[in-house]
């Protein structure tokens, strides 16, 4: 009916229907969803090729980096050539001051430069951090959060600029420069011409990223052809699309896990054998099978499938129930007769069956399980008192800032002094040491680490201080006219839309 | 001793004049004096609006006068102790216009006429019951009647029940409030038949208010006309009828049509003058045929010109005869 | 009138009053409930020390009353605060997402003014015949259906089965990428119209025919309803008896008379409803992926953001008070007898 | 001694409503409705499943012999979840509407008959609450308490009361002025007692109108604070909530969205029809504004 | 004799009421001469209201009617609506009891006024002329003001002569008046009465005036009806309806008035309360409350039937001259 118009004469374009908006389109602040925006924007030192295991690592924006032996001084050689979309030509200082202001504004992911001590412009191209303390420092660059680089277009007031990059104004290397923003739902892209990477070849041209948060709607956007790519869908869609002619389903690890945390302070669950126990009644496979339809695997301790890390042999719990009434008898309940709470995050589909699913197990072992579902606030909030006033057990997801086993195992389970992420209350110094030292070799000794990590990791399973659930698939749907998609899993949720191309 | 005495009793109020108006002072009863033995019927005549009801409402102290005294058996309202004033709010009474208003249409006819009992006396059920069958009969009524509701009794009947609970406190004096106006004209004779007789036999003062010369004539002993919050005439009332001295009191008489065609009398032709500007002074200045310049000064005062006979007129005192 | 002039200020000052309860309540359920807002500033993965800087940032160190001062000096200012995840001034975001539920809430109370008058005065003069029941049924029904299934249905029926509209939101994919809309007023019909992007208006119509359609059903039923109880109501006037017996033409009558009578509290009923739906309309737009202030809301309550919920409920507010203000004053110029008395 | 005899008004309503064929039908709506909540464990097919218990094996099947309303996405039948649901939207519909008339009409009452400094300021409070967008301030309201039912039932009664305070009040401003409260004042009834034994049978009639209408914008209103996740939290076969829940399933399983939306369009279509019936009846003065959910 | 210009013959009005069937008026009989002022008085709920909206055609959608009413020659009866829209207003029109409630609140006298005119003499150019002119016929002086004026800025009084001068806007050659005065006091009830003669008078209107007041009865009318309960039961000159009374009722009436009696004196009365009209009394419905009363009088209906010459009784024993 409308389609009498005329397409400008673009080589390729592409609709990206997103499952949410982007709130903060700062790269030195965003820490939501924003990458999959920033990351066609601006780019980073360093960029990570999860696809490639064996040398993840891929020379981006500099072009080679070496670092002392004791690992506290890292050195980049940037490319040369590259421009800003001011125009401008990158150098070491823009390298410089635009780290520089990530760390000094301190929000969002800020803190993965933590061991940052000093940046030195050694020469335009050449760029020198000194640590306080070793670090992965070229892992750290490829972060996909608060490591763009941004140029000197920024302004140099820290605020002003927040609200500068928030008018849909950029200062990247980027592919791409946004043509019209419009808060909350939609963001246009277009090329940026003089691309240090050029135009030849086939490239998307313009952009159009939606936010759609019904799945509905997605589903349909996808069916009709008014969007290229989306993702997300409920996986009792999946089936039908398959049978889809126009479109292909694409899963890839995603780095994200849905773990269940439970309070070893509150009564009952202290006790490592009724965790053992709970953790043996938790239907697996009917969540995998039924609720995600083979859309995720179940997980081998707290480090996910696919990520550096994560050991294919790692103990796993079972679904078991004969095993689970054996550890409550050994524990002194063999009826169960006890109540636990367990909370979830308010609107979360997944939490919400994962959670009725395990209370219909719960109650075969005499458990009741009182399900409360929380907003994010809330549930932090109630988390975060008197663990022994809290839930039992808390369902959330973890992911990667950028790719390290430390992220997960620190930040889940290292004591801290003021509870903000370890809802196990899991206080263990051994463990706290093991990855600490690992963390440190990590950047040097590679090898050395990971070992140390899966020792700590055998430990959280040994003493259950989390169900361990899923390691989700990152769903992508894409239309078969979209060629050379293949999905990043370091890169959250992200379309590298320079790389692929639309037929028209 | 008069029963009670009203000493230049008045009741003002302030009224906004439309949505957005300014407020505006409405003299609804201005400075009225007046008194009435026990056992005689004082009637009140004027017309809608000119102040009656709010003088009953002075009366009963359900409404504070603006200034002046009411003394009840020679004692002063405002000075009596608590316990005098319940004896008081016993010894006054009132029956309304319309009987279907005034009784609670979602009580029963024993309630209604218990409320006044059960208000002031500790009373036991069978005492109770007697006392009610007591008061039915007195008006005209039997026990069948008492537990049926407003409307399934007719408004005659209505009329009595409100007069039965009137009586329930053995009052003093009763004060009518157009009593009769929302009845038929069979109903009203029979009413007003109730009414003489309960007097005769409890010795009550009655104060009968009404816009009807002929049923306040019936009934009444003495007389007060009322125009727009004031009196302008008053006296016993063959002398008011019969010798009408203020022109509104003879205007009433003559625009009263009596249902006598042998007395037709052509209605006088009272020529409106345009007497806009005839403001202050006397009250009825404004529909005066008889309007004097002195009238626009003064406010003429109630002059006794017969025996118990007042008016407050300049016309009638010493108005040229035209 | 003078005394026009005071009723306006004694109603202004009733608003100010009302207006400044609103955001001392707001203010203080978010400052009763646990919660931590410098949390969501900074984000769930943040350090000890940024959480720190954010607390003194939001000045959440302060005592109580001085942060309620502040918020209050920040309000004069028209300052909402900031919303917690985007980092945006609350007001800024409400202004960007306002004009696309007035497009919706506009057209939806004009349909209903007219559905709802031509509804309830023609049930009026057809009492108790199956004409009256059958608008009574639609009617009540208007204002009894859940408006969030009611969208569901609708998409179900009109995209699911017939295909005729689309899913949900302003406009096609391709529009946006090839044909998009010059923004002037913020109305995309409009918008389309003016700038004569043909193409655009046709697909802007096409979309926000669903949504404007269920969201008009409440006042339909609302104004139907009132229409037609007023209608029967003035019918039953001895006005109405006196104009017949004397023989004024049934259309004065009905039409004029009867009409303006019965038109007035219609009129406010719907700029209440208007004046409801500006913040009342969340469910619709959520549903038909419609970007405006209920989405806003919504993703706001879904998300924490607090100052952004608090933003909406002061300028919900504010719009409501105003609203009823400009009511209350329309109503007593158009019913003399409130006037005149 | 007390026989019971209806007032006239009572005659006539029951009359003019057995007349009335949608008001008949809408009372037998609500009455089913009633029965079918209070007796939901017993006539239910799996009151387990009612209950929240999943069939993990049996999703989304289609409306059948067996599920005549088809599965959910845990495998649970709607019809059995939708029954259930019954019990809980006209325990809301009866909560909000009871809390708010008791809160708001002795309030009304008061304010109205006493007049003065107690009118003054009880009718400023009111004024101030009914300029609150009411669902607006709902769910702030929710949002701060946080997320549940109770919460959602106590925001929505708060928000409600003044409605009431103010038809109340206006009721006792009328019928203050009655001569059988005068009557009842100059025997000497005390101010309290005319309130309670005067004012208020008198003045129930709108207010129980209202409160029918009520019943049917507070179970939306619920209804509608569970949609977005403010009200009931699952499993609880909450209609709004499984509206919600079934969102996403609307083109694919319809069955699960559309049959507790529907019961929520019945119960709802039902109390306004009633109350509009007993409304035109009664009193075809009364009217108010606002309240869309 | 000159044909009357309105009979109303055997005339009965019953409504359905969830209740049952109420018997409203019974055969009911009474002509309007030219020229004349005729009125119909009883008691409140006797019939008035509902024979004057049967003449007039505008009775509620839940009554039955019966009977035939002539009216310049014509059954109304049995008129279209259509034809009725020309036959109100223009050649009989209708004053209420109420004057406030009269008026349309919502627009100004004049406009009132001038769409009376427009609706009723489509051929009339300047309705506002015609208006002011209307106005000043009906005392006013200051017609220019009373014109922009909303009713509620009106005294009662003056509304009620606004709603006259709406209802002499179609010339008619009756006008029926609802009790006109009972909303009003004595002195305003005085010169509403006397515009009414004036108008007689001017526009050669015939009035049918209803009321309950006997008193005005004897002040203005050249005929009178009284009604008891739905049925007509004397019709006479005014003289011979007060000196020479021939019904019970009429009797009972009238001696049961306070004026002329004096204090102390019990008044007479009538026995008996009304009947309902859910089930009247068979025959004459007088006859359960009447002195008079014999068999006869619960079998059949009396016909309403002259014994002089223009003084009708309905009963089947009426008074003789001396009682
Ligand atoms: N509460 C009040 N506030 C303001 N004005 C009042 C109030 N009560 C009475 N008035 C005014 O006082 C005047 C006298 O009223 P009142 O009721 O006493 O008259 P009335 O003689 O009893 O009239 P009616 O014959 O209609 O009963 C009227 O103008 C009325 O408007
Ligand atoms: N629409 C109706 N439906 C049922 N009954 C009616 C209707 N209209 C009038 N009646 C009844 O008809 C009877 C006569 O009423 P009508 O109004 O003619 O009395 P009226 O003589 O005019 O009395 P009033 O002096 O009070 O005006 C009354 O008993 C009344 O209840
Ligand atoms: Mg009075
Ligand atoms: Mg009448």
């Amino acid at each position: 009916y409308y389609t009498q118009y005329s397409i400008p004469n673009l080589k390729s374009s592409l609709v990206y229907a997103y499952v949410s908006d982007f709130p903060d389109l700062d790269p030195s602040i965003a820490f939501e969803d924003e990458q999959v925006i920033l990351a066609n924007m601006y780019e980073a030192l360093v960029f990570y090729n999860a696809s490639n295991t064996n040398n993840p690592l891929t020379p981006w924006l500099a072009t080679s980096w070496s670092h002392s032996p004791d690992g506290l001084e890292w050195t980049f050689n940037l490319r040369k050539g590259v421009l800003f979309h001011d125009g401008s030509e990158l150098k070491a200082s823009s390298v410089k001051s635009a780290i520089e202001r990530t760390i000094r504004m301190g929000l969002g992911a800020a803190y993965i430069w933590d061991a940052v001590k000093e940046i030195q412009a050694v020469d335009d191209y050449t760029v020198k951090f000194v640590l306080d303390y070793p670090a992965p420092l070229a892992q750290i660059a490829s972060s996909q959060y608060g490591a763009w680089i941004t140029g000197p277009s920024t302004p140099s007031n820290d605020t002003q600029a927040t609200e500068w990059f928030n008018q849909g104004k950029d200062s990247g290397t980027g592919p791409y420069m946004i043509e019209k923003y419009e808060a909350g739902f939609q963001v246009v892209l277009a090329k940026f011409d003089k691309y240090w990477k050029g135009w030849s070849g086939n490239h998307v041209e313009k952009v159009l990223v939606k936010s759609v948060r019904d799945p509905t709607a997605r589903l349909q956007a996808i069916k009709a052809g008014e969007a290229d790519i989306t993702l997300d869908l409920p996986v009792d869609y999946l089936e039908e699309l398959k049978t889809n002619e126009n479109v292909r389903i694409i899963s890839v690890p995603s780095y994200r896990n849905l773990l269940g945390m439970i309070n070893t302070k509150q009564a009952y669950t202290d006790n490592v054998l009724i965790r053992q126990a709970i953790s043996y009644a938790f239907p697996y496979d009917a969540v995998v099978k039924n609720v995600m339809q083979e859309y995720a695997t179940q997980s081998r301790g707290p480090i996910p499938v696919g990520m550096l890390g994560h050991f294919e042999d790692l103990t796993q719990y079972t679904y078991n129930l004969e095993k689970a009434k054996q550890l409550l008898s050994q524990a002194g309940y063999p009826n169960g007769g006890f109540t636990l709470t367990l909370t979830y995050t308010s609107g979360d589909e997944l939490e919400k069956q994962v959670a009725e699913l395990y209370k219909a197990e719960l109650e075969k072992l005499g458990i009741t399980l009182e399900i409360k579902e929380m907003t994010t606030k809330a549930k932090y909030a109630l988390a975060r008192g008197d663990p022994t006033q809290a839930q039992h057990i808390l369902l959330f997801y973890w992911w990667p800032t950028y790719i390290t086993p430390y992220d997960f195992l620190y930040s889940l389970f290292h004591t801290e002094k003021k509870v903000i992420f370890n809802f196990a209350y899991y206080y263990n110094s051994t463990y706290d040491d093991l990855i600490d030292t690992a963390s440190q070799l990590e950047g040097t000794d590679l090898n050395k680490a990971l070992q140390l990590y899966r020792q700590a990791q055998e430990q959280v399973v040994e003493d259950a201080t989390s169900l361990f659930i899923l390691d989700m698939d990152t769903i992508m749907i894409a239309n078969k006219k979209v060629h050379n998609f293949n999905p990043n899993s370091a890169y959250t949720e992200v379309v590298f839309f320079y790389d692929v191309w639309v037929e028209a | 001793m008069p029963l009670i005495e009203a000493k230049n009793v008045s009741k003002h109020y302030y009224k906004r004049k439309g949505f957005f108006g300014k407020k505006e002072l409405i003299k609804a009863v201005d400075n009225v004096s007046f008194s009435i033995e026990k056992g005689t019927t004082l009637g009140l005549v004027g017309e809608t609006g000119c102040g009656k009801t709010t003088l009953a409402k002075c009366l009963l102290r359900l409404i504070n006068p603006t200034s002046g005294a009411i003394l009840f058996k020679g004692k002063d309202l405002s000075k009596m102790k608590s316990e005098e004033l319940d004896d008081y709010h016993r010894s006054v009474q009132i029956v309304f216009q319309n009987p279907f208003t005034s009784l609670n249409p979602r009580m029963t006819i024993r309630n209604i006429i218990s409320e006044p009992i059960i208000t002031h006396k500790k009373i036991n059920k069978t005492e109770l019951e007697t006392e009610l069958v007591r008061l039915l009969k007195v008006v005209g009524l039997n026990e069948t009647h008492l537990s049926r509701y407003p409307h399934e009794l007719s408004g005659g009947q209505n009329q009595r029940v409100a007069i039965a609970r009137a009586i329930a406190l053995n009052p003093e004096l009763i004060i009518l409030d157009e009593p009769t106006s929302a009845l038929d004209v069979s109903v009203q004779a029979t009413i007003l038949n109730l009414l003489n007789e309960l007097q005769k036999q409890f010795n009550l003062s009655y104060i009968f208010i009404s816009h009807d010369l002929g049923v306040v004539r019936f009934i009444s002993d003495y007389i007060i006309v009322m125009y727009s919050g004031k009196f302008v005439e008053m006296g016993p009332s063959e002398d008011i009828l019969g010798q009408p001295l203020h022109p509104y009191t003879k205007m009433l008489l003559l625009a009263l049509p009596l249902p006598d065609p042998k007395k037709k009398i052509e209605l006088i032709q009272h020529q409106m003058k345009a007497l806009e500007d005839w403001r202050g002074g006397c009250v009825f200045l404004q529909k005066c045929p008889y309007g004097m310049e002195l009238c626009k000064k003064e406010e003429p005062e109630m002059v006794e010109v017969r025996e118990k006979h007042f008016v407050a007129c300049y016309y009638t005192i010493k108005g040229d005869r035209r | 009138m003078a005394s026009f002039k005071t009723y306006l200020i004694k109603r202004i000052i009733l608003a100010l009053v009302v207006i400044y309860f609103v955001i001392t309540i707001t203010f203080i359920l978010s400052h009763v409930v646990p919660s931590d807002p410098a949390e969501l500033y900074v984000g769930p993965k943040a350090t000890a020390e940024q959480r720190e800087k954010a607390i003194k940032e939001l000045g959440l160190n302060q005592p109580i009353y001085i942060q309620y001062l502040r918020y209050f000096q920040n309000l004069v200012n028209g300052d909402l605060g900031k919303s917690l995840r985007a980092h945006t001034p609350v007001l800024h975001d409400i202004l960007t997402y306002l004009p696309a539920t007035l497009e919706i809430v506009v057209l939806a109370n004009i349909v209903a003014l007219i559905v709802g008058v031509a509804f309830g005065s023609y049930s009026a003069l057809k009492k108790d015949m199956l004409a009256d029941h059958l608008i009574r049924i639609v009617s009540v029904g208007g204002v009894s259906i859940p408006s969030f299934w009611f969208a569901l249905i609708t998409q179900l029926v009109f995209f699911g089965i017939l295909g005729i509209f689309p899913l949900d939101s302003r406009l096609s994919s391709d529009i946006q990428l090839f044909n998009p809309i010059h923004t002037i007023t913020g109305f995309y019909t409009i918008d389309a119209l003016i700038t004569g992007n043909i193409v655009a208006l046709v697909d802007s119509v096409r979309h926000i025919i669903l949504p404007a359609f269920v969201l008009a059903t409440y006042p339909i039923g609302l104004v139907t309803r009132m229409v037609r109880s007023m209608m029967v109501e003035v019918l039953n006037e001895n006005y109405i008896r006196f104009a017949k017996a004397n023989g004024f033409k049934d259309n004065l009558i009905y039409y004029k008379y009867a009409l303006k009578n019965a038109l007035t509290p219609a009129l406010m009923a719907l700029g209440l409803s208007f004046a409801y739906s500006i913040t009342g309309a969340f469910l619709v737009e959520v549903i038909f992926s419609w970007p405006g202030l209920g989405t806003y809301t919504v993703n706001a309550i879904l998300e924490n953001d607090y100052p952004a919920i608090l933003g909406v409920t002061i300028f919900g507010t504010i719009f409501y008070v105003f609203i009823n203000l400009f009511l209350d004053i329309l109503q007593a110029y158009l019913d003399p007898r409130v006037r005149l008395q | 001694m007390n026989k019971l005899t209806l007032s006239k008004e009572t005659k006539i309503t029951l009359k003019l409503i057995k007349r009335d064929k949608l008001a008949m039908l809408s009372l037998l709506i609500i009455t089913f409705f009633i029965i079918v909540s209070i007796f939901a464990p017993f006539i239910v097919p799996y009151p387990s499943q009612g209950e929240g218990l999943p069939v993990p094996e049996k999703r989304f099947l289609p409306p059948s012999f067996e599920n005549p309303f088809g599965t959910d996405y845990l495998g649970r039948d709607v019809l059995s979840r939708v029954i259930f649901g019954a019990r809980i939207s006209l325990f809301v519909g009866i909560f909000v509407v009871c809390v708010a008339i008791i809160i708001g009409v002795p309030l009304g009452l008061i304010a109205g008959y006493f007049g003065g400094k107690v009118d003054d300021v009880l009718m400023r409070i009111t004024d101030v609450f009914l300029s609150f967008p009411s669902l607006l301030f709902a769910i702030a309201l929710v949002a701060t308490l946080g997320p549940g039912l109770f919460n959602a039932m106590i925001s929505l009664s708060i928000t409600w009361w003044p409605w009431y305070a103010r038809l109340a009040r206006a009721q006792a401003v009328t019928i203050k002025e009655q001569p059988y409260i005068l009557a009842s004042q100059v025997i000497g009834v005390k101010g309290l007692t005319i309130v309670f034994r005067h004012l208020l049978p008198n003045a129930l009639t709108p207010i129980i109108v209202q409160g029918t209408m009520d019943m049917s914008s507070a179970i939306l209103a619920e209804a509608g604070l569970s949609f977005i996740g403010l009200g009931a939290q699952a499993p609880s076969p909450e209609w709004g909530l499984m509206v919600s829940t079934g969102r996403i399933y609307l083109l694919n399983y319809w069955w699960f969205p559309v049959f507790p939306g529907l019961a929520i369009f019945l119960v709802a279509l039902a109390f306004n029809l009633f109350g509009d019936s007993l409304r035109d009846v009664l009193d075809p003065k009364s009217r108010k504004a606002g309240g869309q959910m | 004799m000159v044909e009357p210009i309105l009979s109303v013959e055997k005339l009965d009005v019953s409504f359905s009421t969830f209740e049952g069937l109420a018997h409203v008026l019974s055969k009911v009989t009474f002509k309007i001469n030219h020229k004349e002022v005729f009125a119909l008085v009883g008691e409140t709920g006797c019939g008035k209201t509902v024979t004057a909206l049967s003449i007039i055609k505008l009775l509620p959608r839940n009554s039955y009617v019966q009977g035939r009413i002539i009216f310049n020659g014509r059954n109304i009866l049995e008129l279209k609506e259509s034809d009725m829209v020309e036959v109100r207003g223009k050649s009989m029109a209708m004053i209420l009891q109420d004057p406030s409630s009269s008026l349309n609140p919502m627009f100004k006298v004049g406009e009132q006024l001038c769409d009376a005119i427009t609706s009723n003499d489509p051929n009339i150019k300047e309705p506002k002329r015609y208006a002011l002119e209307l106005l000043s016929k009906v005392g006013f002086k200051d017609t220019e003001r009373v014109f922009n004026s909303y009713p509620n800025e009106l005294s009662g009084g003056m509304q009620q002569r606004v709603a006259i001068s709406i209802s002499l806007t179609g010339k008619p050659t009756l006008l029926i008046a609802d009790e006109p005065t009972t909303a009003l006091d004595v002195l305003t009830q005085a010169q509403i009465i006397q515009l009414l003669k004036q108008v007689r008078d001017t526009y050669s209107t015939s009035v049918l005036l209803i009321t309950h007041n006997l008193g005005l009865v004897a002040t203005l009318c050249d005929r009178v009806g009284i009604m008891y309960f739905g049925q007509v039961v004397e019709i006479g000159p005014t003289y011979d309806l007060f000196y020479n009374t021939k019904h019970p009722y009429t009797k009972g009436l009238l001696q049961s008035l306070p004026y002329n009696k004096l204090k102390n004196q019990t008044l007479p009365t009538i026995p008996g309360d009304l009947p309902s009209p859910l089930s009247p009394p068979s025959g004459c419905r007088f006859y359960p409350r009447c002195p008079r009363s014999n068999e006869s009088c619960s079998k059949d209906v009396p016909e309403i039937l002259p014994i002089t010459d223009k003084h009708y009784v309905a009963c089947f024993n009426p008074l003789s001259g001396d009682e």
